[in-house]
């Protein structure tokens, strides 16, 4: 079902965790649809993203999305991070099966939403970024065990 | 493949060799058609008839009231089909569950379009169906109850003889869908009340590709493929002469063995679920404890996600089934799931291991070890785990 | 049974032992579901795009057209009904022939049942369609032509391309029965113009119960059988895996051997038709003589009776077929025998023999030898004989 590549990020995920302290956080994502993502930067004061972390809750294309997203944008400027799009993932996945592509949309977003949570704590604008829609919260129920 | 651990029984089942053996000789040897006059036909149609025997007396039921069909589906298909058409002139009410297979809700849903109504009766926290809601449901309009014996994905078995109680006092034909009780359960048709019965050969050990539908005398009953004069007259295309022969010989060795092998399944499934339960964190065991099929557990893990879960499995060459929306490619997790009550985010997190006798403990014990190793690692990259530690 | 003449391939043919050879491994070692996620269900994955391909290659089709099935008659079943529900906007008339299988007609009659008009074209007498009564039987709620590609009983060859044309010409779906054609004759649907075909594995040396259907991209379908999301949501039910690796092998040995095959079945034909319309008296070939099955004959003794035929062959070890209404325990004799024109009496004498590569010069000599003494010996003991000779 799914490439070499693909198969590869989902088993050897790069760069899971967390970092603490980061300069942007961004959760994207709804656990009623089975994909949550977080993406934590470290970006110094020259704006580029010296680290990068993720954790996903989803299936091996939404996990191996946001292993090769985190090393997408590694080393890059915010500008160049912005132009990584799930197209751009998806292709150094060397393809994902077709119901598996809104899976990569999602590694897509959650660099947008660090962006933002980053821009917002500098107090600072990123030209052509948008506010990203997080519904992480929603249908986030506990039962007995 | 070598060397895999087959724990996914309920999807499909190894065709045994005994099976095929049965089956070989009416490839290249006894290949005539059945309803051809000659002496060489008549071998078939003897074979064919002897497996028809073997099923109704595993059925308690007459021959005359077997149908062979392609499958499992076929029969839910053609049950409802039937039944909408033949009672016609007494109403368009149907009663079903809500977590019956898709060869029965779709059915269902394609009926609606074409103006039958349909209740989907609830089920409880355990998967049973909610018997004073099925009776209450019922109009002067309903033509059919059908309730599945047992379900493919909880293993829950339904109470059966109690629906069959209600429906008979009622006068409504009651059709059960066991496709995955049948041959791993006793059931007897008439101690049960069941008017029609759908069942499939490759969830036992037998061949893909052939089914039956039981039809108690009296029931009125429409063709769905409509054609020659096969299964008098009701079942339309040259005969699966293979096939039939293959489903009765596994419909012998499944009741000559069921006491035994059952047993071994149980206790294997128990070794899973009890060394699951005590040495994983937040897992819950899906459907009954008690009224569940020998050979199911269906285990739901907090804060992790099914597929990923089953890749990484068979990564370790263990093969099983999850209800995940993921898996599915649906946006939905399984609706059986979501009917016991399970958060959407739970029921993301399902794993269902369906064993066989051929499984050993050797076998189980590999499999829990496996299991605490992803689940772990699994959650170690999950936000949904990192936000639950955090808030403790 | 030894030693047996095997001149009924129209009814059903012998598995290829390479066919079941390459069935094998699908019952116990690669016995996975084909909808599972694990690598063990990949490899029968594999095994039914491979045979789905073998197909869609044989008829010039692509492979996301063609739907496997249980067999002919659920093909013509389904397609008949699902262009009724899919164009149900656009009318609700269909037009047929009057020779076409049971699978076809008894399915028009069920949906004439449910408010659907059928015009049924006449045939000439040599069983070929009217194609100006066909053209003229169109109306603007027509939604579906479906004539046989050839016929199971005389193997008259229809004029497939220009029924083509018609429909083309006016926008409307063309189904044709393939299920005597495919991998006897070549068949293109692109050339032929066909929008759906059905088949069926055993009439070309496959396995019984697996059939497909062919729906070209563009034609509206439903299913037939809800359920599941095989066959791209279209025929639910777990893939008969064996069935359909054994459906692509039969098709593969077919069109490789094509050629051969119906040249030998050819020549054997014309030695067994020249000798019985030389030797016996009062007999007529039906059908076309020159459009028509490499391995079909199908003849009409005068003054006797189709069973009694069939069963002193058989008592010789000649497996043969009719369309005597006595065979068939019915009241009339073939419909397709009346249709081009037989009286009663005559299509009750009726005798088909259909050939396969297997067949020897030396069975058909004997076969011969044996229709010449049984039709005497029925002759002597007809009262109709006697009123024809005593009226000379
Ligand atoms: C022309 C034709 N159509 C349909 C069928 C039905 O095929 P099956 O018996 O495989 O369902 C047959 C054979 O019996 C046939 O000869
Ligand atoms: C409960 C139930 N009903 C119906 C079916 C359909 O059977 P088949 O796939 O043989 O058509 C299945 C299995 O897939 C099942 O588990
Ligand atoms: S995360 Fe659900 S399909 Fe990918
Ligand atoms: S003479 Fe007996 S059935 Fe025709």
């Amino acid at each position: 079902m799914y490439t070499q590549k693909v198969m590869d990020h989902f088993t050897n995920p790069r760069n899971v965790g967390e970092i603490e302290n980061a300069s942007g956080v961004g959760t994207v994502g709804n656990a009623k649809c089975g994909d949550i993502m977080r993406i934590y930067l470290d970006i110094d004061d020259n704006g580029i993203i010296n680290d990068v972390k993720f954790k996903t809750f989803g299936c091996g294309a939404a996990v191996a999305t946001s292993s090769m997203a985190t090393e997408l944008v590694k080393g890059k400027s915010v500008n160049e991070a912005l132009k990584v799009t799930n197209k751009a993932v998806m292709e150094a996945l060397d393809g994902l099966p077709p119901v598996k592509v809104h899976c990569s949309l999602l590694a897509e977003e959650a660099i947008h939403a660090a962006l933002w949570d980053y821009a917002e704590k500098k107090g600072i604008q990123i030209e052509g970024l948008e506010k990203p829609k997080s519904d992480i919260h929603e249908g986030e129920e506990q039962i007995e065990y | 493949m070598e060397n895999k651990i087959y724990l996914d029984n309920a999807a499909t089942t190894k065709t045994r060799p005994e099976v095929v053996e049965a089956m070989l000789p009416y490839f290249t040897e006894l290949y005539g058609n059945p309803s051809s006059v000659y002496e060489f036909a008549n071998q078939n149609k003897k074979a064919v008839d002897e497996a028809r025997k073997i099923i109704a007396n595993a059925l308690g039921a007459d021959i005359s009231e077997i149908y062979f069909t392609a499958g499992g589906s076929e029969s839910d298909n053609w049950a409802l089909k039937a039944a909408v058409d033949a009672y016609a002139d007494k109403g368009n009410h149907i009663i079903t569950s809500k977590i019956e297979h898709h060869a029965i809700l779709h059915t269902c849903e394609y009926l609606e379009k074409h103006g039958v109504e349909v209740t989907y009766v609830d089920v409880d926290e355990n998967g049973i169906i909610k018997l004073d809601q099925l009776e209450k449901a019922i109009r002067p309009t309903t033509i059919l109850i059908s309730v599945m014996f047992a379900n493919n994905e909880i293993g829950t078995i339904q109470p059966i003889k109690e629906i069959g109680e209600i429906a008979k006092k009622h006068k409504i034909p009651f059709h059960t869908d066991a496709v995955q009780a049948f041959g791993h359960l006793d059931i007897n048709v008439n101690d049960l009340g069941i008017d029609m019965l759908s069942a499939s050969a490759h969830k036992l050990n037998g061949p893909k590709g052939i089914g039956f539908l039981y039809i108690r005398k009296g029931i009125k009953i429409r063709s769905l493929i409509h054609g020659g004069g096969q299964e008098r007259q009701r079942r339309a295309g040259t005969e699966n002469v293979p096939g039939i022969v293959g489903f009765g010989k596994a419909v012998e060795l499944a009741m000559a063995t069921m006491k035994e092998r059952t047993e071994k399944e149980i206790k294997l499934r128990n070794l899973l679920m009890k060394r699951v339960l005590e040495e994983v964190p937040f897992v819950r065991v899906n459907g009954d404890k008690v009224k569940r099929l020998p050979n199911n557990v269906n285990f739901s893990f907090q804060f992790i996600e099914g597929e990923s879960l089953l890749i990484m499995l068979d990564m370790n060459r263990i093969c099983a089934s999850s209800g995940s929306a993921c898996t599915s490619g649906s946006l939905d997790p399984s609706h059986v799931l979501l009917a016991i009550g399970l958060p959407h985010e739970i029921a993301h997190g399902s794993l269902r291991l369906t064993l066989s006798e051929e499984n050993t403990e050797e076998e189980i014990n590999y499999t829990v070890d496996k299991i605490k190793e992803i689940v772990d690692k699994l959650r170690k990259m999950s936000p949904l785990y990192e936000d639950f530690i955090k808030k403790r």
